[in-house]
Formats: structure tokens, C-alpha cells, sequence
């Protein structure tokens, strides 16, 4: 049995990711396909949202996997901050503009939706300004990222940043519900609460949760490919010049 | 660690060091709100706690950059390193001598600014005491954004980047201990979670800010 | 007070500069470093003075006993010559600056401002740092710059008396400082400059 | 096309917006892996010759 950790090793994770790619590649187009149209021209309208209904198929997924994102960069921020696995730490800096796009549209679709609903594009709302502080979170990420010159410098202070931006995040979404009690509604989806939307939505929003949740994977994996090679072209750039 | 704390505190009166700019600066920013809202004294009562406690963070995240970028450029910090100071007692040290010649000043001018802002009177004691309870957050947090940053050339623009969302809890808690105060609400809770704020960011961030600047300095 | 380097590899930034450098350094004895420019002396004495963590190898030495001089001279140029000092002095837990500003001759300049002295005197008060540190190992890297002949006889007159005192010091240096006891080290057959070996990018990859 | 009636206007820029950031996102990885893996390649060979 292989340990775990062999997959930290680039040409290993080159390998493997090569071959998965394709699959969850794959896996995101069908679930997001069956469930986007299942969703948008087969699902009833609500008797009180309308059609406006039909953007949950899309903002509930990208809400979700907006924060799994960062909940992502931070297991492989520990993970490099303790076992230093280089590509864990290129791993959490290839998700970061998955993420970011993934608030961007929760956002966006957010404010598509509040304007019909609550009459305003904009709610200072716990639930939407945490996504907006989330939006913060990874432009500050991204951009230490930028910034740094050496690639190990860069992943130990983005990892550090990261760790304690987690804190604060969690210490803010509390700040928050202190704040203001907001408008939005609560989760759409949990697994302790009773259902509380009937099935003929239910089962295309997983479908498209799915899709979302594969679609982060294939992009991660896709760009964290990238980033190795860059990395590694870095390293032989570096080669050459010191002959 | 004391020497440190001497010297933090003499670079800081002395000419060029920048004392008093963020005082001034608070001064400016509470002076302007007027201008840009209008002459109501209602309006300004309504929003005098937010805008007190956004221009002391204002005013806070101005003289960050100092921080460490001075001993780095001049070299000293690769010599405080090897010195018996650990890099967590000086991120410490730091975030302390920041507090006092930034974060006591504005706590001190804020019941003035107050005055000029139509603070209803009960809010005073809670403008007070959630700046002085609240600042201390303030400095230490800019202190570890200021170790994040301190290797790169013009970083001061990043650090205000990576500095606010942080502040953002403190800030929220902070401003609305001073509304409730002014309305005669409850205001104690809030300001109970300020320190609480605080003293978490005390204990954790020299830790994450030597973290840091090891990493910054190898 | 000895110092023993047994293997130390170097690294700045991504690349590896040196490999299996080894020597020791006896109390009452000073090593020389030589070797070109860019060739690794600085690395080597920030690896000494533990800024630099070592890709490989052991140093072995007291704790805290080593104290490190930079090309940059560390001086606040708001703060006298007497307050830089003391400064120093107060973070290494020492109290007397007397016998540095008596080792250096700043007594003349105590109250000036280090912003208003020439290259030369703040290379003196920077290399008087290293008497109120109380540490017997000195890393010091290019410690003569801008000095002039008197003050080069001073600092070498500084590191006799150091050394007789039981200290030690590693200088890299291009000047004859004609010290006693000096063993000459050239790191120039050390020079292995490659990515380091812990970067996991630069192997075949396909 | 199923009837959206007076939101139609908010579904549709909704999933809009979405395709439209997921495709600048996934066409952004795409040019910036193709652009690496040519520079990588063209350092790879250069190499490979001076080996």
C-alpha cells in the first residue's frame, strides 16, 4: 500500500492528475448539464419566488463550494506548513481564482436574485457581506501571492496568512450575525434539519452541487498542473543562469 | 526587550518619526465628514460612533508600513534577529510601541472629535473605553500584516489589502458598542467582545508575525 | 569559546551556493574567509548567524554566542551615537558602552546624530556594536569598508584584544589585518552553486 | 424555453453571469496552461541539447 504522501511529489502528481482529470472533467460537464437544464426548463416555478427559483440551481452550488475553496487552501496551507509538500502549497494557490470566481458569481447571482425578492440588489445581510469579506480574503491571498519573488517565501507567508485569516473569518461571520439579522433566508440545504424544499428542486440542485464540486476538482487539478510547471520552469530558468 | 521598547518610542518622537500624523490625520478625516454629509447635527450624531472608529482604523493602517520597514532597510533587523530578543518579543514590542505613539493618541482626541461630530453624551464612556480596549487589536494585527509584507519593495498598498478584512470584526464590534452606548442601550456586551478580540489577537499574532518575519528574513 | 562547521551546504533563496564547507575555529583564533565576489561569503555568515537555515550539515557552537555584522551598518540615523549604543547594549543584556567608545574613539562624536556622520564613523560605531553584544564569536562580513588606515588599525587592534581575551571571529575580508592568530579559508573549492536539493521541480519530470 | 415571465430578466443575466465567469475562468486556464507548457517545453529542449 502507497502512502498518501507520494502523491505530494510532483511527477507522481503530474501522473495521477493526468489521468484523473478527464474523469472529474467529465463528471462536471454531465452534472452540470443535466442538472443546469433539468433546473432551468423542467423544475415548476415557486409559488411565491416565481421563476426567480431557478437561480438557486446556480447560486446555492457556487455559494457552497465558494467556502469548501477556501476550507481547501487551508488543509493544504497545514499541510505544507507542517510536511512541506511543495504542491500542496501550489495546490492551494491554483484554487484561489476558483474560489474567487465561485464568491463572484454567489454574489452576483445574490444580487439578480435580491433585487426581484427583497426590492434591492444589495442587503447588508450577514450571509451576503461574509461573501463579500470572502471576496476580500482571496483578492489579499492572490495578491501576497503576486507580490512575493521567491516561490517557498511565497507559500510559507500565504500559508500563515491564510491560517489566521481563517480565524478572523470565523470570528467576522459571527461579528456579522451580531450586526444585522438579515434578510436571507436560511440554509437551503442540510443534512440535520428536516428538507426544507420539496423534491422536484432537491434533486436538481444536487446534481448541480455535484457539478460545481467537480468542476473546483478538474480546475484545481487542471491549474494546479500549471503551476508545477511554472514552478519548474522557474527552478530551470534559475539552472541556467547559474550555469 | 525594554532597550527595544525605548528606543521604538524615542525614533518615534524624535523628528521624521512620524508621531502625531496619525493624529493629525484622524483630526482631518472627522473634520471632513461634515462637508461630505452635510451641517445636520441629527445626521451626525446618527453616524459619529461609525465614523470615529473607521478614522481611528483609518489612522491606524496610515504608520503600518513603518513598522518594520525602517529596521529592514537599514539592516537592523537582521541584527535584532541575532540578538536574545526573540522574533516573538519583538513583534510584540512593536505592536506595543505602535499602540502608544498611535493607537493612545486617537483614543485620547476621539471625545474631542466627539464634540465636533455631535456624539450624544452617553456614548462618551463607551467611545472611550471600545477604542481603548479595541486599538490594541488594531496594532497587533497591522503588526503581523506588517511582518507579512516587510520583504517587498512598495508593500504598503498589499498591506492595507491584507490588513482591513481582518479588522472588520473589531471594527464592527467596536462602532456598535459606542451606537448602543449613545442610544442607552445594553453596550457592555460588544465591548466585552472587543477585548475579547483583543486579547485573542495579543496572544496569537506575534506568533503568526515571527512566523513571519522568519521566513522574510532567511 | 570554538565554533566547528562540519558539511554546512548554504542556500539563498531557491538556489543552493555552497557544499560541504568545513572548519573550526579554536578560542583565541580568527578564520579569514576569502574567495570572489558573489561567491557565498555573505550566505556563509548569515547561515553562521542562523538567519539562514542550512540545507545540510551541523554547526556547532554555545548558544547565542554568536554576534553578526552585515554590510548594512543597523544604525538609526535619528539616535545619537551614545543612544545607538546603549540601545545595542540594552537588547544583549549588557550595561557598559565605555570600553567600546573607548575601543572605536567615538568619544569625541558621543552626541552626534549616526545621520550626521560620515561612511566611515558609522562603520566605527556599527563595528562597536560588536563590544557591548558580550558574545565571543564574531561573524563579520567586509567589517573594514570605508574605513580608513588609522580606523583599520583600530578594528584589528579590536580583534586582537578580542581574541586574546578567549573570543573568536570569522571575518571575510580582502585586507591583511595582521592578525596574530588567523588561519586563512578559502571557500572558493566549496562553491557548489545549483537549485537546491530540496526542490523537488528541477528532476525530470516528463 | 420554458416561461419566465416578469423575472425572466434576472434568470436569465443570472445564469448569464455564471456561464460567462465560469468560461473566462476556465479559458484563463487554459491560455495560462498553454502558455507554460510552451515556455516549459522550449526550456526542456534547450536543455535537452546542451546535455
Amino acid at each position: 500500500m502507497n502512502s498518501i504522501w507520494e502523491y505530494a511529489n510532483p511527477r507522481k502528481f503530474m501522473a495521477t492528475s493526468a489521468f484523473l482529470l478527464p474523469w472529474t472533467a467529465g463528471l462536471a460537464a454531465l452534472c452540470l448539464v443535466t442538472g443546469l437544464v433539468w433546473g432551468f426548463f423542467f423544475t415548476p416555478d415557486d409559488f411565491r419566488q416565481g421563476s426567480t427559483v431557478k437561480i438557486i440551481y446556480i447560486h446555492v452550488p457556487s455559494a457552497i463550494m465558494a467556502v469548501n475553496a477556501w476550507l481547501m487552501m487551508l488543509v493544504a496551507s497545514l499541510i505544507w506548513v507542517i510536511r512541506r509538500h511543495h504542491v500542496s502549497a501550489l495546490a492551494a494557490k491554483a484554487a484561489a481564482p476558483v474560489g474567487m470566481v465561485f464568491t463572484v458569481i454567489a454574489l452576483a447571482t445574490g444580487a439578480l436574485w435580491g433585487q426581484p425578492m427583497w426590492g434591492t440588489w444589495w442587503e447588508w445581510d450577514p450571509r451576503l457581506t461574509s461573501f463579500l469579506i470572502l471576496f476580500l480574503f482571496y483578492l489579499g491571498y492572490m495578491a501576497l501571492w503576486e507580490a512575493i519573488e521567491n516561490p517557498d517565501s511565497a507559500a510559507d507567508l500565504t500559508s500563515v496568512l491564510c491560517l489566521v485569516g481563517s480565524v478572523f473569518a470565523v470570528i467576522s461571520r459571527y461579528a456579522l450575525l451580531f450586526w444585522n439579522q438579515g434578510l436571507h433566508q436560511g440554509a437551503t440545504l442540510s443534512l440535520d434539519k428536516e428538507q426544507n424544499i420539496s423534491n422536484v428542486f432537491w434533486y436538481p440542485l444536487v446534481i448541480a452541487l455535484c457539478g460545481f464540486g467537480f468542476l473546483f476538482l478538474a480546475l484545481v487539478l487542471y491549474r494546479t498542473q500549471t503551476e508545477i510547471r511554472a514552478r519548474r520552469l522557474k527552478a530551470l530558468i534559475a539552472q541556467e543562469r547559474m550555469g | 526587550m525594554i532597550a527595544l521598547l525605548k528606543r521604538d518610542l524615542m525614533l518615534a518622537l524624535r523628528a521624521g518619526g512620524g508621531f502625531g500624523l496619525s493624529l493629525a490625520f484622524f483630526l482631518i478625516f472627522a473634520t471632513l465628514v461634515p462637508f461630505g454629509v452635510g451641517p445636520q447635527t441629527g445626521v451626525l450624531a446618527t453616524i459619529a460612533p461609525g465614523i470615529l472608529w473607521l478614522g481611528a482604523l483609518l489612522a491606524c493602517l496610515l504608520s503600518l508600513d513603518r513598522i518594520f520597514q525602517l529596521d529592514w532597510e537599514d539592516g537592523t533587523l537582521d541584527l535584532i534577529a541575532t540578538s536574545p530578543v526573540p522574533l516573538e518579543g519583538l513583534a510584540a514590542i512593536k505592536a506595543l510601541a505602535h499602540w502608544l505613539t498611535t493607537g493612545l493618541p486617537l483614543v485620547v482626541a476621539a471625545p474631542v472629535l466627539g464634540v465636533l461630530l455631535n456624539l450624544p453624551g452617553a456614548a462618551y464612556p463607551w467611545l472611550v473605553a471600545s477604542l481603548l480596549l479595541g486599538t490594541p487589536a488594531l496594532s497587533a494585527i497591522g503588526t503581523f500584516g506588517a511582518a507579512l509584507t516587510v520583504g517587498i519593495k512598495r508593500g504598503g498598498l498589499l498591506l492595507s489589502l491584507l490588513v482591513l478584512p481582518l479588522y472588520m470584526p473589531t471594527l464592527i464590534f467596536g462602532a456598535l458598542c459606542v451606537v448602543r452606548g449613545a442610544a442607552g442601550q445594553e453596550a457592555l456586551t460588544p465591548l466585552l467582545l472587543v477585548a475579547g478580540i483583543t486579547l485573542g489577537s495579543l496572544a496569537i499574532l506575534p506568533f503568526a508575525a515571527a512566523a513571519a518575519l522568519r521566513v522574510n528574513l532567511r | 569559546m570554538s565554533l566547528r562547521v562540519e558539511n554546512l551546504a548554504c542556500a539563498r533563496g531557491p538556489a543552493q551556493i555552497l557544499a560541504g564547507v568545513t572548519f573550526a575555529v579554536a578560542p583565541g583564533e580568527a578564520l579569514i574567509l576569502r574567495g570572489a565576489n558573489g561567491a557565498g561569503k555573505t550566505t556563509l555568515l548569515r547561515t553562521l548567524a542562523g538567519l539562514t537555515p542550512p540545507l545540510a550539515g551541523t554547526i556547532t557552537a554555545a548558544p547565542d554566542a554568536i554576534a553578526y555584522a552585515a554590510h548594512a551598518d543597523g544604525l538609526k540615523a535619528q539616535l545619537s551615537v551614545a543612544e545607538n549604543l546603549a540601545f545595542w547594549a540594552g537588547a544583549f543584556g549588557q550595561g557598559d558602552i565605555g570600553p567600546a567608545v573607548e575601543a572605536f574613539h567615538l568619544g569625541p562624536l558621543l552626541d552626534r546624530r549616526a545621520g550626521e556622520m560620515s561612511a566611515g564613523q558609522k562603520r566605527r560605531l556599527s563595528l562597536a556594536r560588536l563590544l557591548v553584544t558580550g558574545r565571543p564569536i564574531w561573524c563579520l562580513d567586509e567589517p573594514t569598508v570605508s574605513l580608513d588606515a588609522e580606523n583599520v588599525a583600530r578594528f584589528a587592534a579590536a580583534v586582537t584584544a578580542h581574541l586574546a581575551a578567549g573570543g573568536s571571529a570569522v571575518i571575510a575580508t580582502h585586507i591583511d589585518l595582521g592578525l596574530p592568530a588567523a588561519q586563512t579559508f578559502d571557500i572558493t573549492p566549496f562553491v557548489a552553486k545549483r537549485i537546491r536539493a530540496d526542490d523537488p521541480f528541477a528532476e525530470a519530470m516528463g | 424555453m420554458p416561461d419566465l415571465g416578469q423575472y425572466a430578466v434576472y434568470v436569465l443575466s443570472s445564469y448569464a453571469v455564471t456561464l460567462g465567469l465560469l468560461a473566462v475562468l476556465i479559458l484563463g486556464s487554459i491560455w495560462q496552461a498553454r502558455r507554460v507548457r510552451a515556455r516549459l517545453e522550449a526550456v526542456e529542449s534547450r536543455r535537452d541539447r546542451s546535455a
